[in-house]
């Protein structure tokens, strides 16, 4: 990773970067265990898409970013939020519905969104992100802004019909846009078999005149390297492009378990994907010692985080009526 | 998350449980039930929408249904609602007679073009050449954070467009005659179910019968106040009702159960003796069901005398997974009960039946008299 | 297939005609107008949509708008109804003031995922964080053969949910300061034109000036029977008024202006005084804007004493092309005007307007006073 | 054109093609030239979307279908509706507005429909028709009916994202369906260049293992050859195909008139269209005498076709609530 065009002068080191990739995909990776931990409780109070095993993903492209640029991230969209630097603290309040969660607890965790540090607001609706992701881009070129948007949607979202006219747009007005496909081949428990005619989604991507690039194992450093140097065309007004990664979701669909034994997917897959994990890959760029003041530094963390949801009072009830209308 | 049961042995009819010698099934299973039955009965029946033949099954009710049709027939879709909705339409059109199932309310936004402007209109603008016999079934879902997205009771822009049918049973019964009579309608018909629902249970006969449009019910009779609720609000005003019989209020309460048609008459004769009105609809008031109930009853009774309305719904804003605050989005036993006894007894003290008394409705069954 | 003209100077005010000392403006170059204030005003306000920039310019209503902002604020789209309308909302929640213009209103039955679950959900399901101020022009089809697909008043369907605004301007006074209104206001507002309305002229100043949210007005004063109209069946409904002031019936005229917020009070001030409301609909009757403000008035003053309430509509079917059938389907002011006098003077025999005075409205010109 | 698998006899004839070809495009072209003579009557009580100049395509593809199969048009859709054999006199006594009218009135010149010829209905909402038609082509598919369905649509519809989760939906299902492109480069007076990123259309709808083929003048015998081969293959379980035909609307949008004095495209470009007229070329296939044979006929048929519609009645205002239910 060459330290050109690069302001943070951080980023020019290439420890400094091991530490960084390391740092987040083992936040966020800790949060969702942690958030699976307590989700038996019943203190949160939201139905939660788990993205471990999937957070390479969103801490290789975000890494690439910079504070002015925007992400759009899924309902599945803990890690988005938390590796372009949305606070853990308001993301774990808003999943015990506090009155200090992100969104005052009136979103929920598929509602996640830190205008603060650029984290558009997530939508339960698959697709539905992509074209405002797509508007706020228009918007940054039309204001010069610089900012680029990564609009981060799974393999899914590739079906509705938003994403083909997003596109089109998007390439048609050249827009700062870095679409992130997370597909880890399913949908709920659907896989892309019974959803898609062929396989050959950057081939058809391309065909709007955006470079489309296919990552078979989801590989931090590899999609951070190749986002870092399309960012520097971008932002001279070079249009959008389109990366597929796959990847595989380790736990089920929503809430804190596995699905394994319901046997629409093998945890043979599992294991094959384990051995990719993201978070030990990491790891192992980073000395022990290193590694050790991380991991404390990231516990500690959370359990601030998750004292100050519990501690967090709830809305109050005439909260109800407040911010329906601006 | 729960381990999954080896399939079922394909059926046409659930067991259930058996009670005062009459079969007790739940809504759920009243809903697969009546799928099976038509599938059964008519060749061009099919059942097709994201995540049918998977093995959670659309929260159980389409539970069976692959096993004993097979994959041409109960079937997954790419995950595009507006499509999907032509192709149903296209295969409507056909001579088929699919139904089209969506897990979640809120995604038929994304089938309005086809819906509105195709499915309800087709017969008429091509002059009577074609049919569009479509079920669309889709779930109301609620409460435990799911929020604003998850939540959506949006029946009312269905009854606004004619060509349409709407249909929302309240209790396992209705769900499975009104189904079939869906199925073997000949014009499109927005079937609305509430996840809250699929576990109650009502007594639902074995054989196929239908619960046709237009025709509303009586649940219970009193001379004081009418209460008409809305899919399952119908449930709530029931439990409100009897809040109501014990501060010595007798509540009238009726389900329309097809909401386009709309059984007016039913409420309407209703109203003509109590003179006192409370919709509780499961959805937003303005321009909502409710609206139209309480027009109808104002435009055929107001001028013989004075007449109380009062629309109960979703309060106004979004719906908010935060505890509390969705706690007071939705009208409840006691918010409709105290409702209703400010219009049956204006002169009294306001009254609020006991908070512990008034919890949702759900556990309590409603298996009949039919 | 009108000569093109070479395109106008670029002006910010049009010149229309002047009468009385104060000119008088076309709806149609009122819209334009508030729009190209607007824009100077505010370089974050810019107007797309399908065609916007072509030389029909959206049956006139973006006239000159190109020439004066330029391709990078006035632009057209692809066919896109649905993601176009996410572009907007982005663009709105990047701080910018979008006008997403439709030639149809039929064709938002595209964009409803977006404005219903995203545009209207945005500022509450994010806590406030960020705001939606887009502005949604379209334009209610009307007459000569149109048909099912391009004649739709769905405005109720918006009403019906809360976090949009929606506004239905009757008059070119009103469209002008309701135009600015929408475009200042931080929220989604749902902004309803209509075809038949665009040549008509009223009194227009040449300074910007907002005709705010929630306000209705009343047009006419009288003391036997209120009539509500909306969109354009205010011009209709003022004809019948005329025709009833003939036959010695005094009928008060109200014009919402904006139908959400929705100025209720003004109209039930008004039914206080006659007990007799007719409500004349741009659309279907069924959980219509008529069913909203019928409802609200029942619940407001039906306890009181008898009322009579009657809503007019479209009948209930499609929109038929055929012209003896497209005359059936809409209200006209002779239907009006019988169904007020019916409610004015129900001892009375039935009357009806003679047909000659009865025809449709438009070339009858609105210019206040306001 | 080999004689090969048709079974309709009278196909084997290479002169009994040509004639039918010409005739088909020299019918239509004339219905639509009465039309816009007949449009400043008032008479005609409907907005008409004129297809003069792309006639072509439909006959071409009609030609190769059989009774039947149907076809899906668009609210352009006269030449459609009369190459696949939709009555004459229903269709002009529906642009009347008359009782006797395809859609009985209620309906108008946007929706003809034939169900008799097979002729699906057409629809005003630019890109609707596309999913039903393939839904009616799943039906033939489940009912095994051995007939395809021919879909037509504008450059316009391919922009609405229903257009991509048909394809999609098609090529999973293997479904009987031509897909064919009215490629007039302009979607009412706005450009490819400003609707499209790139013209790379074929090269997309090939992504979903679909075949497709541009067409880059639109010659009738050339689709129409194209297509009788296709369905060969389709007929047994080969799935959709698509094909883009590039073609030019000599007239405006709606209306009777031209629009070259709007400025928006070349008078320049009609010209060199002109040249490629799909009537005079099918007409050099033909003796004048076989040809004025024709032509009467054909004046014949439309001078009792408008009569017809003339002399019938509008509905009666009770028609007003039929048919709004089945
Ligand atoms: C428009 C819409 N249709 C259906 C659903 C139901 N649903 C929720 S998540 C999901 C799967 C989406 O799959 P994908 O885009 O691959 O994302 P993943 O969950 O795999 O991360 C579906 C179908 C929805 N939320 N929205
Ligand atoms: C969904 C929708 N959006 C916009 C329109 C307005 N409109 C009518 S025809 C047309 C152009 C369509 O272009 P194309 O598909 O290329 O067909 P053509 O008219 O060129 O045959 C448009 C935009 C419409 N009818 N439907
Ligand atoms: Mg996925
Ligand atoms: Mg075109």
């Amino acid at each position: 990773m060459p330290a050109k065009a690069k302001s943070t002068p951080k980023k020019a080191v290439k420890s400094g970067a091991s530490l960084r990739l390391y740092r987040s995909l083992r936040r966020i990776r800790r949060v969702e265990e942690e958030i699976a931990r307590l989700y038996p409780s019943d203190k949160i109070k939201s139905p939660v898409h788990l993205s471990i095993g999937q957070e390479g993903i969103a801490v290789g492209v975000c890494d690439a970013l910079e504070a002015r640029d925007a992400v759009s991230g899924t309902y599945r969209g803990h890690a988005t939020y938390l590796a372009k630097g949305g606070s853990l603290a308001a993301m774990m309040a808003e999943l015990y519905g506090k009155d200090t969660g992100c969104a005052r607890g009136k979103g929920g965790s598929m509602h996640l969104i830190d205008m603060e540090a650029k984290v558009l607001g997530t939508s339960a609706v698959v697709g539905t992100t992509v074209p405002v992701a797509v508007g706020y881009a228009l918007a940054q070129k039309r204001l010069k802004t610089g900012a680029v948007v990564a609009c981060f949607l799974g393999d899914g979202a590739t079906e509705e019909g938003c994403f083909a006219e997003s596109l089109n747009f998007a390439a048609l007005h050249k827009l700062p846009v870095v679409f992130v496909c997370e597909n880890n081949g399913f949908a709920i428990h659907e896989p892309l078999s019974k959803r898609w005619a062929t396989d050959r989604l950057c081939a058809r991507v391309a065909t709007y005149g955006i470079p489309a690039k296919r990552f078979a194992d989801s590989d931090t450093a590899a999609i951070r390297k190749h986002v870092e140097r399309a960012l520097l065309k971008m932002r001279k007004g070079g249009g959008p492009i389109f990366i597929e990664c796959l990847t595989w979701r380790w736990r089920e669909h929503v809430g804190p378990g596995e699905d394994y034994d319901a046997g629409f997917r093998s945890k043979a897959m599992l294991a094959k994907w384990q051995k990719k994990d993201p978070v030990a890959k990491a790891a192992k760029a980073v000395s022990a010692k290193q590694r050790a003041a991380i991991d404390a530094e990231i516990e500690a963390e959370i359990a601030a985080a998750i004292a100050f949801a519990e501690a967090s009072p709830f809305p109050s009830p005439e909260e109800l009526g407040t911010d329906v209308y601006a | 998350m729960s381990t999954p049961k080896p399939p079922p042995t394909p059926k046409l009819a659930w067991p259930g449980r058996v009670e005062d010698g009459r079969r007790v099934l739940k809504y759920v299973d009243a809903l697969s039930e009546a799928v099976a039955l038509e599938m059964a009965r008519d060749e061009n029946v099919f059942l097709f929408g994201l995540d049918v033949d998977d093995h959670k099954a659309i929260q159980g009710s389409t539970r069976g249904l692959l096993d004993r049709f097979g994959p041409a027939r109960v079937f997954t879709t790419p995950l595009s609602e507006d499509a999907m909705t032509g192709v149903a339409i296209g295969a409507a059109m056909a001579g088929m007679r699919p139904i089209h199932v969506h897990i979640r309310m809120d995604f038929l936004m994304l089938c309005m073009n086809q819906l509105v402007n195709i499915a309800a209109k087709a017969r008429y603008m091509y002059g009577g050449q074609i049919k569009v016999p479509l079920v669309v079934r889709t779930i109301i879902g609620k409460s435990w954070g799911q929020g604003a997205q998850h939540s959506q009771g949006l029946h009312s822009m269905f009854m606004h467009v004619p060509g349409l049918k709407v249909c929302a049973p309240s209790n396992a019964h209705d769900a499975k005659g009104a189904l079939i009579a869906a199925i073997r309608d000949d014009n499109p018909v927005v079937f609305v179910e509430h996840r809250l629902l699929y576990a109650t249970e009502a007594f639902v006969a074995e054989a196929p019968y239908v619960v046709a449009p237009g025709r509303a019910r009586v649940c219970r009779f009193g001379r004081d106040v009418t209460i008409v609720g809305v899919s399952n609000m119908v449930v709530e005003a029931l439990r409100a009702a009897d809040l109501l019989k014990e501060a010595g209020v007798a509540a009238e309460v009726i389900d329309p159960i097809w909401l386009a048609p709309l059984d007016s008459d039913t409420i309407v004769e209703s109203v003509r003796r109590t003179r006192k009105l409370v919709i509780v609809d499961n959805g937003w008031s303005m321009c909502g069901a409710g609206a139209e109930i309480a027009a109808r009853v104002a435009e055929a009774c107001a001028g013989e005398g004075p007449l109380q309305i009062q629309r109960l719904g979703f309060a106004p804003t979004p719906c908010p997974p935060s505890p509390p605050l969705e706690a007071a989005f939705y009208p409840n036993p006691a918010t409709i009960a105290a409702a209703a006894y400010k219009l049956a007894r204006p002169d009294a003290p306001a009254w609020m039946p006991d908070a512990a008394k008034a919890e949702l409705a759900y556990q309590l069954q409603f298996k009949g008299p039919f």
